[in-house]
């Protein structure tokens, strides 16, 4: 009874339709939030900028691809080649001296534009094949990025990025650009909260479920898969942009290569199809565990006075990680979004819970 | 009675306080290694990480460095930005002051916040070659030859071999189709220009390990030389396909990342008379290898598997850190303890032909030059051993100086 | 234009495109099995090539031996991995798969180099380097043994699947349910198709391995194998073969052509337009089967 | 108008196949069928029909195991194959003990020669002599097969394929043989010519057969007893010819239903469901 469903009766549509029907889903919301917001006082300065920002935009990248992944059904392997478009778009932008704000908007713009060609070439197949042409997309573009100096920036092909500069403040302190992270993020999930409400969202799902069957009650999947794919492409290219600004400091083609975009679908599928919280689970299992199992590895040697090379030290944290991958699909392909929901169905009813059967 | 409770206190807070004293004497100069041990640079980075480590348990055993012990910190980051600008914000946290990345994603992403918090980052031998300008990148310490400076001593090894002139010479670039790869494509096109001489260019993508086609198209072009720009098994494929082409072993010079674990795999008759720029001796001749060897590993005490030490790549982990700890120890000499980056910079910058015992060419470091000469030589592997073809040079400085000035500008235009 | 070299670029590309079929011949022996497209073959063939040094360099058997012994092993270690992991995963969404199969490589390539360490090991089977020619072409030796080997392979395969097991294995390609109603036992067909997927990717190790040496790198062969699978259809052997040739010539000659142009790279270029257009022309690939889907 | 199976002969002990009282979910969700009990005697060829969507596959599936890769479940009820409970084992060991279903929609191996499809089937059973002898049985039942023995099954015609389907579940020596919808889609000379070899092979072989089919008139032509299937349960069990007299049977599934709308015959179903 935890998450204490009766005894609360709405009383109109609206109510009923809200985002979050529950009273304990609104408190944990919004203990969150308040969280996010008062994180730059409660986390340490090293969690702060290493672990909670990057997590932050990684996860509004997810959500962002689990738009198209999860909500479409449609493949991408090449997301992060559109985040890097983002990125680049922006940094060249704001050097050429256009406002920060409106550099970032464009490089997003951008991203859609070459998403939305993606998806032309893309979408006239699906399944593994739409897979592989994207992955075939994702190697063009770093192709391109790394062999045309003026994108990638010279012989060392890194690129500065300018000082972060919102309305014309220098945004330069960790809580400052944490804030930058944190609000795009709070935007991308609200943004995908709502779609789970709206005709687009269905239409989504129902071109995800059988686009033939989605075709012949009226909805036109080319068009909903085209925006699917325009939508996710300017989330990806803004969280790119947000991400090089706001953490790299610098954008290399190596941020954005064919394997980045093997780790988001990994964050998508871990975390969950079509789960908003899997993604924030997914982004930080891919992101934060190898480097979390490294030091317990280290330290458990150390505890059992093993003497591992530091070699072989660097191995067994990578094997784990490929185990957990592997474990989490094996207990719940549905990924760490389910699982959390199979715990909170458990406790909607806990604990009467033979009023399930 | 009151008067005992107070003076115990006394005893307590003196006691404290010398054990502070104690701790701060005590308190080791940490250098952080965050580099790439499980994915991309496995080749190099476990035997460097272990030649650190031995050479400082024998200066540890010595007292340290000015009386302060060393403290190898390695960590991997799996050739990841993100990991490794964990690693170096986790760590900066912890007081260490002097970091080494040694993977060139992890580099470029690191590199800006380490400019920007005013640390000391080691990039001898790897890294942008740009970052030798010490005007520009004050914090970063490239010591030793750049790829630039490499690739020109190369062309001016071929130059002298021809006697002074490269008219109407062939020169055939093989490289991996990448940054690194790329890198030294300008000095040469530059030198090509002004010597006179053929540069035919052979890209191969990545991983690189598919020559088949790249080699078909040297044998038809048929170059005097053949510099390639490799990485550890790409050497393998290369060698084999010269052989299988039937192009003579003894044309090719290779980029000074070529160890024994490829000569192996190539077969150590087959690659006889194939050159290398080397920038760091070889073999176990040098002193401070006959001691790890006697100390460490006679007694069992070594960091890691003895066979590591028979590898080029432990000898430069060596040279590598025989610098960094001899800037450390002319700050702590200069400055006193305790450190500063700023005292550790002043350090390095004050290394006056420092050559760790034979190990390097002599560096002389200045705030203006950070890369301390850029002097490589040639060797050729003569079936057995490496054997020096050339005395250190360093050729071409104007046109390595140039390509320098220009990156760098680039890197402080922008990074305002 | 020059014939000559264009004929020795585009032979010695049909040969080493013919050693790409051999990586893309275990996708396929897979996916007519079991629809899985398995991300995970570049690392058996890593891990096959690796299991025959251990014999050999380990236990010190000769190559010889060496090579059946781990053969032995990896058509076990095939199974395994199939009833371990992916048959939970049967009937799930692609998706789910595809990220098993990565996990797994991710999995076995950090097993591998945990217990054998990141640096190559020589691959010794006695393949000469001398240069070998044809008239006025330039053979690569090591390419043409492993074409050769490929295609007896193929040969192998073709046989087989005439057998009354190999009839078995394509009946469950075919149909799992009118499988299962005649008493077939699917999974035992599917875990069969994993096991000698791994046989082959120990033969593609053994070859690609004394081409280029013994290391993680190996698995990266994936890429080029997927290419292949896809080129000729996922779903057919005979369809890898061609289009390793095909892909194989066509790598070869342009970068023999276009590289000058480009300025490198454009073998990626080709790989990856290859891919896109096979997809979007003849989604099924040169030589697969046309699946017609009902709603 | 009874509903009641009491008419039936009570031969305890001869049925080759018997369900008892058996419930099957879908998905752990999905009610299919309840409550269901069906015999078949030894040597006997019963029909069991029913409107689309009646439970009559899902039965079937029960019976042969099929209904595990569809995710469904026994959760009731128990299902006898000559008096042994076979209700956890694995389709490919029912098949081995002698029950084989011909899927609905034919499902040959459309990529192998139909020669190639009988010998996938015989894998069963290990013997090559085995199988060369059950191949030529089903030739001789089925003479156009081996005409066409090695064009690719998928070119053949609808009644080919469904020969073939036969065929192939005869290969694996069956005690049971189980039809799903034999008929669909065939024209009826075909489908009288294919239920006449069943019924041969029915007497010569000994062979029991649950016949299902929507296609009553054909069915109660051949089989000696009928059950009725309407919405997961059984409505209905009678011998042929009553059932072929029974007035509501001869209105809604033989043709008779002259004047009769879909409302009424929604109506009697609802009716049905009532009363049972």
């Amino acid at each position: 009874m935890l998450f204490r469903q009766a005894g609360i009766f709405h009383t109109d549509y609206a109510a009923d339709r809200a985002m979050f029907p529950i009273p304990l889903d609104r408190w944990m919301v919004g203990v969150l939030l308040a969280l996010g917001l008062a994180a730059p006082w409660v986390f340490s300065s090293l969690a702060l900028t290493s672990y909670v920002m990057p997590w932050l935009i990684w996860a509004a990248a997810a959500l962002g691809l689990n738009l198209i992944l999860g909500w479409a059904g449609q493949f991408h392997f090449g997301y992060a080649a559109i985040m890097g478009i983002g990125a680049y778009t922006a940094v060249h932008g704001v050097r050429a001296g256009i406002p920060w704000e409106i550099a970032v908007v464009l490089g997003g713009l951008m991203a859609t534009v070459v998403g939305i060609v993606f998806a032309f070439a893309a979408l006239r197949v699906k399944g593994l094949y739409l897979a592989l042409s994207t992955l075939a997309l994702q190697f063009v573009m770093d192709w391109v990025i790394s062999h045309v100096p003026a994108i990638s920036g010279g012989v060392s092909a890194t690129l500065q990025a300018p000082t972060l500069r919102l309305l014309g403040q220098q945004v330069t302190s960790e809580a400052g650009l944490y804030y930058v992270a944190l609000g795009w993020c709070l935007f991308v999930t609200v943004f995908m909260l709502n779609l789970r409400r709206t005709a687009l969202g269905r239409a989504l799902v129902a071109v995800r479920e059988k686009d033939f069957a989605a075709a012949v009650i009226g909805v036109q999947s080319f068009y909903y898969k085209l925006v699917a794919f325009a939508t996710s492409s300017f989330i990806g290219g803004v969280s790119g942009a947000i991400l090089v600004f706001t953490f790299y400091h610098a954008v290399t083609p190596e941020q954005f290569s064919v394997n980045v975009s093997i780790e988001l679908l990994a964050m998508v599928i871990v975390g969950g199809l079509a789960s908003i919280i899997g993604s924030y689970f997914g982004a930080a299992f891919i992101l934060l565990l190898p480097g979390q199992i490294n030091q317990l590895v280290a330290w458990t040697a150390k505890l059992m006075g093993a003497d591992i090379g530091v070699e072989t030290l660097a191995h067994i944290p990578q094997m784990v990680y490929g185990a957990l991958i592997i474990g989490v699909l094996l207990v719940e392909p549905m990924g760490l979004g389910k699982l959390y929901a199979n715990v909170r169905n458990y406790l909607l009813v806990w604990p009467f819970g033979y009023a399930r059967k | 009675m009151k008067k005992t409770w107070i003076s115990t206190l006394a005893g307590a807070v003196m006691l404290l306080a010398g054990q502070a004293a104690l701790a701060q004497k005590a308190e080791p100069v940490r250098f952080a290694l965050c580099y790439d041990l499980s994915k991309a640079y496995t080749f190099v980075t476990p035997q460097i990480v272990q030649a650190a480590k031995d050479y400082a348990d024998i200066l540890n055993a010595k007292g340290g460095i000015q009386g302060h012990k060393i403290e190898i910190i390695a960590q991997d980051h799996g050739n990841e930005p993100q990991r490794g600008i964990e690693c170096y914000e986790k760590l900066k946290r912890e007081g260490v002051m002097i970091f080494d990345t040694l993977s060139t994603p992890v580099s470029r992403a690191v590199l800006p916040r380490v400019m920007a918090d005013g640390n000391i980052l080691l990039q001898s031998f790897v890294g942008r070659g740009d970052a030798i300008d010490g005007d520009v990148f004050k914090w970063i310490f490239p010591i030793g030859p750049t790829y630039w400076g490499q690739v020109a001593n190369d062309i001016q090894y071929i130059k002298n071999y021809h006697k002074g002139s490269l008219k109407g010479v062939k020169v055939g670039f093989v490289y991996p189709d990448y940054a690194f790869g790329q890198e030294p494509i300008p000095v040469l096109k530059t030198l090509a220009a002004t010597e006179g001489f053929e540069l035919q260019l052979y890209p191969n993508p990545l991983p690189g390990k598919d020559q088949a086609a790249l080699w078909t198209q040297v044998r038809r072009a048929n170059p005097d030389w053949i510099i390639t720009w490799n990485l550890s098994a790409m050497h393998v494929v290369a060698a084999k396909e010269m052989k299988r082409n039937g192009i003579p072993m003894d044309k090719l010079i290779s980029v000074n990342w070529f160890n024994e674990v490829d000569i192996n795999n190539i077969g150590a008759a087959e690659a006889k008379g194939m050159k290398r720029g080397t920038n760091v001796v070889g073999g176990q001749n040098h002193p401070l290898i006959q001691q790890i060897l006697k100390d460490l590993y006679g007694k069992g005490k070594g960091n890691g598997d003895r066979k590591n030490l028979d590898d080029v790549y432990y000898n430069t982990g060596l040279a590598m850190y025989s610098v960094a700890f001899e800037g450390v120890r002319l700050a702590i000499k200069q400055g006193g303890w305790p450190l500063t980056p700023a005292k550790i910079k002043a350090g390095m910058e004050s290394l006056r032909n420092f050559d760790a015992n034979g190990l390097i060419a002599p560096v002389t470091v200045t705030a203006k030059d950070h890369g301390g000469g850029g002097k490589t030589r040639i060797d050729m592997w003569d079936g057995t051993k490496w054997t020096p073809q050339s005395d250190w040079i360093s050729a071409y400085g104007d046109v390595v100086e140039k390509v320098i000035k220009e990156q760098s500008a680039e890197f402080a235009k922008t990074s305002k | 234009m020059d014939l000559t070299y264009l004929l020795e670029l585009s032979v010695n590309g049909a040969l080493a495109g013919l050693m790409y079929s051999l990586v893309a011949m275990g996708i396929v022996l897979i996916y007519k099995s079991s629809s899985v497209p398995n991300l995970a073959q570049g690392s058996l063939v890593m891990l096959g090539a690796y299991i025959v040094l251990a014999f050999s360099n380990g236990l010190g058997a000769p190559m010889w031996m060496a090579i059946p012994l781990a053969m032995a092993f990896m058509f076990f270690a095939g199974m395994g991995i199939e009833r371990l992991a992916l048959r939970r995963l049967a009937g799930r969404p692609i998706v789910m798969i595809l990220m098993m199969t990565l996990g797994l490589d991710i999995f076995l390539r950090a097993g591998a180099m945990t217990i054998w360490g990141g640096s190559g090991r020589p691959m010794r089977i006695g393949i000469s380097d001398d240069p070998l020619f044809l008239g006025p072409l330039l053979l690569n030796r090591a390419y043409v043994v492993g074409a050769a080997v490929t295609l007896v392979l193929f040969a192998v395969f073709v046989l087989f699947f005439r057998t009354r097991r190999g009839v078995v294995l394509r009946a469950i390609s075919d149909d799992y349910m009118a499988s299962w109603s005649v008493g077939i036992s699917v999974e035992r067909g599917v875990a069969l198709s994993w096991a000698l997927a791994s046989v082959v990717a120990t033969t593609a190790g053994v070859l690609w391995g004394s081409i280029q040496s013994v290391d993680q790198s190996l698995s990266t062969l994936l890429l080029k194998g997927i290419t292949v699978g896809v080129l000729g259809g996922l779903d057919s052997l005979g369809g890898a073969i061609l289009a390793g040739i095909l892909l194989g010539v066509l790598e070869s000659v342009a970068s023999g052509y276009l590289d000058k142009l480009l300025g490198g790279g454009s073998r990626d270029l080709v790989v990856a337009a290859v891919l896109i257009l096979t997809i979007m022309i003849r989604p099924h690939g040169l030589f697969g089967r046309h699946d017609i889907e009902r709603i | 108008m009874t509903a009641t199976p009491t008419q039936v002969p009570d031969e305890a002990g001869d049925e080759v196949l018997t369900l008892n009282n058996v419930e099957v979910i879908y998905d752990r969700i999905a009610l299919a069928i309840k409550g269901v009990s069906v015999q078949v005697p030894r040597g006997g060829m019963i029909a069991l029909l029913g409107a689309n969507g009646a439970g009559k596959s899902t039965m079937l599936k029960a019976v042969s195991g099929l209904l595990a890769a569809e995710r469904g479940l026994v959760t009731r009820g128990e299902v006898c194959f000559m008096g042994e409970d076979i209700g956890g084992l694995a389709p490919q060991r029912r098949v081995k003990m002698g029950i084989v279903q011909v899927l609905e929609g034919r499902r040959v191996f459309e990529h192998l020669t139909p020669d190639e499809n009988l010998v996938a089937a015989s894998a069963i059973h290990g013997s090559r002599h085995d199988m060369a002898r059950n191949r030529d049985m089903v030739y001789t039942y089925f003479p156009r097969l081996r005409e066409r023995r090695a064009a690719a099954a998928g070119y053949l015609s609808g009644g080919e394929q469904q020969m073939l389907a036969i065929g192939r579940a005869l290969m694996t020596q069956p005690k049971l043989l189980m039809l799903d919808e034999p008929s669909l889609g065939l024209a009826p000379f075909l489908v009288a010519e294919i239920f006449d070899i069943v019924r041969r092979i029915n007497r010569e072989e000994g062979l029991s057969v649950l016949l299902v089919e929507q296609n009553a008139v054909a069915a109660l032509e051949v089989v000696s007893h009928g059950y009725l299937m309407d919405n997961g349960r059984i409505v209905m069990h009678d011998s042929a010819e009553a059932m072929k007299k029974n007035p509501d049977i001869q209105q809604f599934y033989l043709g008779g239903a002259e004047g009769r709308n879909f409302h009424d015959i929604k109506h009697y179903s609802r009716r049905k469901r009532w009363l049972s």
